[in-house]
């Protein structure tokens, strides 16, 4: 059988380590695990891909619905993100409505998706007031090695990027749906990199083991421009002002490092 | 609904191109997800479903723990993304109902009194589904339970068969399920000629589905071949890598 | 205090008698127990019906609403089928949401109904795309001593023989009501027999302690032509093929004498 | 609303022919399901509701029991088809009200405090609702009380009165219910003179309310006598067929 | 930590004290605790009023939607009236959906306004069958040291009272909000009396713990005109019906005088 | 959606008066519910909120006490009425994750290893809402737990600032918050220099996400000074009453 709990030596094994800027696994600090990204892997869906992390797997799949827009918004089109922490990726994750770390997963990497306005929501709408696309993103890990949040924003930003939308037109506000597709107007990369604070120390894309003996995480996402847009920490740790600002300059190169896996120039 | 497709053509070849006794193709993985105490991938025709397996381990909440066996307990789910409209991930009365009936087919070929007071939790995911969810989803999580280690009679194995242009055929795909006249799907163990999962919908007569039946156990047994040499394929790459690592 | 765990003595005593050829209530295997069904029994519901069979105690009661169709079936009515399994019915019955074994009940009930085409649902079309009659089958177990699917199935279909809907005009896609009913418009009788294996053997409606004992359970829907529309093997036991087949033609002799008691020839 | 329907009418006569202070119809049945502990069926007017009690018997979760009194749970509960519209089987906020107000106005009749650790579970289901289900639902629940045997101080027992077209009138009916202009449920345990559920709504004056209090209660004590006979009855036939046993 | 279980010593001491017609807290049988009511305290809900009964706290919010009426009241706004039992007003409170006691209370608050048409409803109709206002009142109990029910009831009214609904007007059956505020039509002033009975003596207005000895409740609600709106007998002790009409005339006075804190002559 | 208003004007000045590192005024109580073990009540613009702390105590369900430490748990909740479209009181998502970063902000503060398998309960009630209520939320239920006795390294404060019309402002208001550019929230150990909450919504350089950290950081640093305050005040009043009463 599996454990997933670090035993007290090998916590101390990694902190150790790290302090003398090395990692268990025999990266850098700041080294990614090796990134496998596929799309298109869902053929029903309207986009899809699949992200592997090192051992960590997780699903994004794009599914287009047809709605009502918010009143606030009425010539846009809708982003909902979800994510479902699938009992067969980790022994620690159960069936049932969400907890709190998977709303937080799904509400970061939608913040940045959103934020840096990835979609062109405006080109969504059908009807104003009336009719609008849905877009569903639906965030599915499928084993949980660490660093869930960089694999899912990855995930769903290469779905995004996959997705494909029926062509239609519009007689007396009805939709009817014609042959042929168009793909989803993508406006912006958002990429999203996070940090472990171990004993002091950043190291990005933290696995399993590291997130165990973490400190405190944080997450920062930013557009193709090199300008923030989205920023979480979580654990119960706290980070200096000063490493935060140091995370923000590392993270800036690294999302333009990741970013090249998915938009080539 | 207005029947709109043909399911079977005069020459008896069907949708996907398939005679009515074929199976669509058939992929089988085992041991892909690193958590899991045991794993396996299946692809059948556009069906994409993994399963998993954690256990046996200890009982949540305790009071449920039997005192002469393992709790064997199943999920099969679809992702959202799985099927043509989206699908809330709560889960469904159709996928409650799976649930129990795939416990129920695999439950009887698993030693579970070798395990009293633990439990074995079974996941399936459907991640694409294309007609026959449930019995793909009963053969891939029998490679999930093997590659746990769980001690087993005999590999589940399922397939269906149903009525399609009033022709019987085997292993509806997805317009077959939805349009067709009949659908049986049956999980069976070979080495005991044990019905474990039996279901139908649709209009039969008792002739029909004695053939239906006798289409659907034919499956089976090719099914049962490919899911053994999943497992050793497995247990060889497993071997290499070992024998591999003794003679660096 | 009443308790519904067999003894280990009396399962022996119960598959060994089977074993012979007897049951312990000294009906013959292929016997059901006594059936009676009311009809009419709740005026406020459109459709109702109560069936005893044995100490089992099943009510049904039909409601006719106004809905929206399924998208895909723009032009036939909806029926819905639900089964509660009251408290009151047994100690290990509990108040809450259906689990596991009352939605496998009721969509086995819903099997039949639906693929025997038992209610022309075409004709509960409205408006087409727009406006259909949603029937709701509500089934409510009041007694359980065994065989709650045929109990439930016998019920659901007296109910549905006994529904009346009222008389409507629609005026600018408004129903309005008007005086007088109809007849639910009823196209073919399902009905529902269920085995239990015991030991290797088949018996027909097994009462709560041969349930109890049973390693397979297994029910057959049989259409007013002799064709099997629905299927449902229960339980963690296994059937042999043949047992299958055996099952089959027993079954079509067998609903032909149940549907006797509510379709007179 | 438009008030449409005339419910008392100048010879002061109500919708369905009875006089003010006239009771609808009861029947009342002593233990008439088998698993139940207790059972008993009620009909008034329309009315047709079931009671059942299990108990005393251990308490789940185990948590809840009190060291000194059994646990009383109560559950008042309506069929989807008991109303005009279809009820979702969800509990609905009235169904937890009235749970608890039934539950209060048996309590005081049992003696909880000899079964200790334990509970005793009482389901009441409304099958066809009338107007007064409530009042109906206590009445028929203490017969299963009774029925199962628990020890009582008395049968509780409850009727309702209230306004209608300007009358005082007992044992509301549905569209009395709906349409009149105060309804006041009353149960009462008449060798105590003790009133152990009381609610109101609509308008009354004080002088209206002490006439209805008094209907009400007359109401109860006409109903009493009914529990006691339904009672009688059942043990007569217990009695009947304890004896004919004997004979034979 | 604080302890709101009720020693016996200090259980028969207020028994014993109420039978000589005194309570532990000094007051008479029949006098209220010092009751304090302020309003429009959210700015941003359209009517809201907090009051303090001694040391209970409640608020009370009302917030104005707009939605469509029932089918069988057509022409008339829709009240739906809501409690809270707040979890940091008590330790015995839970976080989660509304059990059976805050049900009650907001049911019997409800029914109080609903029966005495303290609300004009027909006036919140705009456009017949198929716009009306909604009227949500929000109870929300902050501190809970007894008599929950009479400062909730006099918190909901005194923010209905409060309530202020913006202007609007109906072009081809849409709301236009126009600028400016008009009163919600409230037509009468229902006020709750809660009684506790203590081994046969009845006070009113209990503190907590007197509610942990009491064995009945009885709440009475008077409109202006002095009649009955609303009863609720809680707890499971009986009254006498001697007792009921005795209460009902102390509740009369009772409310006159608790009417003059929200309506001036 | 079109942006209506114009943020911050030509003089620097903002929608409610302020200048751009210009805080709201803020109002902050101690010690204001009596059941609770402590508790606070901050206004800060038109935010209105109360903290109340229960505990340390007994952890129910029991399975999830910690042996080494207190469990802390927090829940942020807004009340109904609170915002401009009534609120459903189910918890939304946000105030899911709300309750987890507020959590996570205070946890470190809290001496909770002196605490082993009790819980600390932590409950943040928003009345109104009027933009950065989390921010309020850390700092108003930093009080409450200093107020229950409940010892800590260091009072935790939380401040936001972000961009609105161009410039990086301090404590962003409703209007701000929702039109303006970027929000960031911060909470702050001053006695450590610990951010120990940061969240960012927008679009910010790095440049300008530097100014907003720091700007936030002042804005901690001037309601840390009015937290003391407050806490004092509450001390001298708890003196006062007691010498007060020795004075007698």
């Amino acid at each position: 059988m599996t454990s997933i709990t670090v035993s007290r030596i090998r916590q101390q094994q990694i902190a150790l380590l790290i302090a003398d800027g090395k990692r268990l696994d025999g990266r850098g600090l700041m080294d990614y695990r090796p990134i496998q990204i596929e799309t298109g892997i869902i053929e029903k869906a309207e986009g899809s891909a699949r992200v592997r992390l090192g051992k960590t797997e997780v699903m994004a799949g794009v599914k287009i619905g047809i709605g009502e827009p918010f009143s606030d918004r009425p010539d846009e089109g809708v982003l909902t993100t979800n994510a479902e922490f699938v009992p067969l990726a980790s022994p620690e994750f159960e069936a049932g409505p969400p907890g709190e770390e998977s709303v937080e997963l799904a509400r970061v990497v939608d913040r940045g998706i959103r934020e840096s306005e990835a979609i062109d929501l405006k080109k969504l709408c059908i009807v104003p007031g009336k009719k609008v696309f849905i877009v569903f993103i639906d965030i599915y890990v499928l084993n949980h090695d660490g660093n869930l949040i960089d694999a899912s924003a990855l995930a769903a930003l290469a779905a995004l990027m996959n997705t494909k939308i029926f062509k239609y037109e519009v007689k007396d506000d009805e939709v009817e749906i014609k042959p042929g597709f168009t793909k989803l107007p993508i406006k912006n990369y958002p990429i999203a990199v996070t940090f472990a604070d171990i004993n002091g120390k950043l190291v990005v894309d933290p696995w399993l083991d590291e997130e165990e003996v973490m400190d405190a995480r944080l997450t920062m996402t930013f557009d193709k421009d090199g300008r923030i847009c989205a920023i979480q920490k979580g654990e119960a740790g706290t980070l200096s002002p000063k490493q935060v600002i140091e995370a923000a300059n590392i993270a800036k190169e690294k999302t333009e490092e990741l970013r090249k896996l998915l938009v080539k120039d | 609904m207005p029947k709109k497709t043909k399911l079977v053509n005069s020459k008896g070849i069907r949708t996907d191109g398939r005679k009515i006794d074929e199976l669509r193709p058939v992929k089988l993985e085992v041991g892909i997800l690193s958590n899991a105490d045991g794993s396996a991938y299946i692809e059948q025709g556009k069906n994409k479903i993994l399963a998993a397996v954690y256990g046996p381990g200890e009982v949540h909440p305790r009071h449920l723990a039997l005192p002469d066996r393992a709790l064997l307990r199943c999920r099969y789910h679809m992702a959202p993304f799985s099927v043509q409209e989206r699908k809330s991930p709560a889960p469904s009365r159709r996928e409650v109902e799976l649930s129990k009936v795939i416990r129920e087919a695999l439950q009887p070929a698993i030693f579970l009194e070798r395990f009293p007071r633990t439990s074995i939790e079974l996941f399936i995911e459907v991640l694409q589904a294309d007609g026959g969810t449930r019995c793909a989803g009963v053969t891939v999580a029998s490679l999930a339970l093997a590659d746990a280690g769980i001690p087993m009679r005999d590999l589940v194995v399922a397939c269906a068969a149903g009525k399609a242009d009033g022709h019987i055929v085997v292993d509806l795909n997805d317009i077959e399920d939805k349009e067709g006249e009949a659908d049986v799907p049956v999980a069976y163990m070979p080495n005991f000629d044990a019905v474990s999962l039996l279901q139908m919908d649709g209009i039969l007569t008792i002739e029909e589905f004695e053939q239906a039946i006798s289409l659907a156990l034919d499956g089976c047994r090719k099914i049962y071949a490919l899911q053994k040499e999943a497992l050793k394929a497995k247990y060889q790459a497993i071997k290499e890598e070992v024998e591999g690592a003794e003679e660096e």
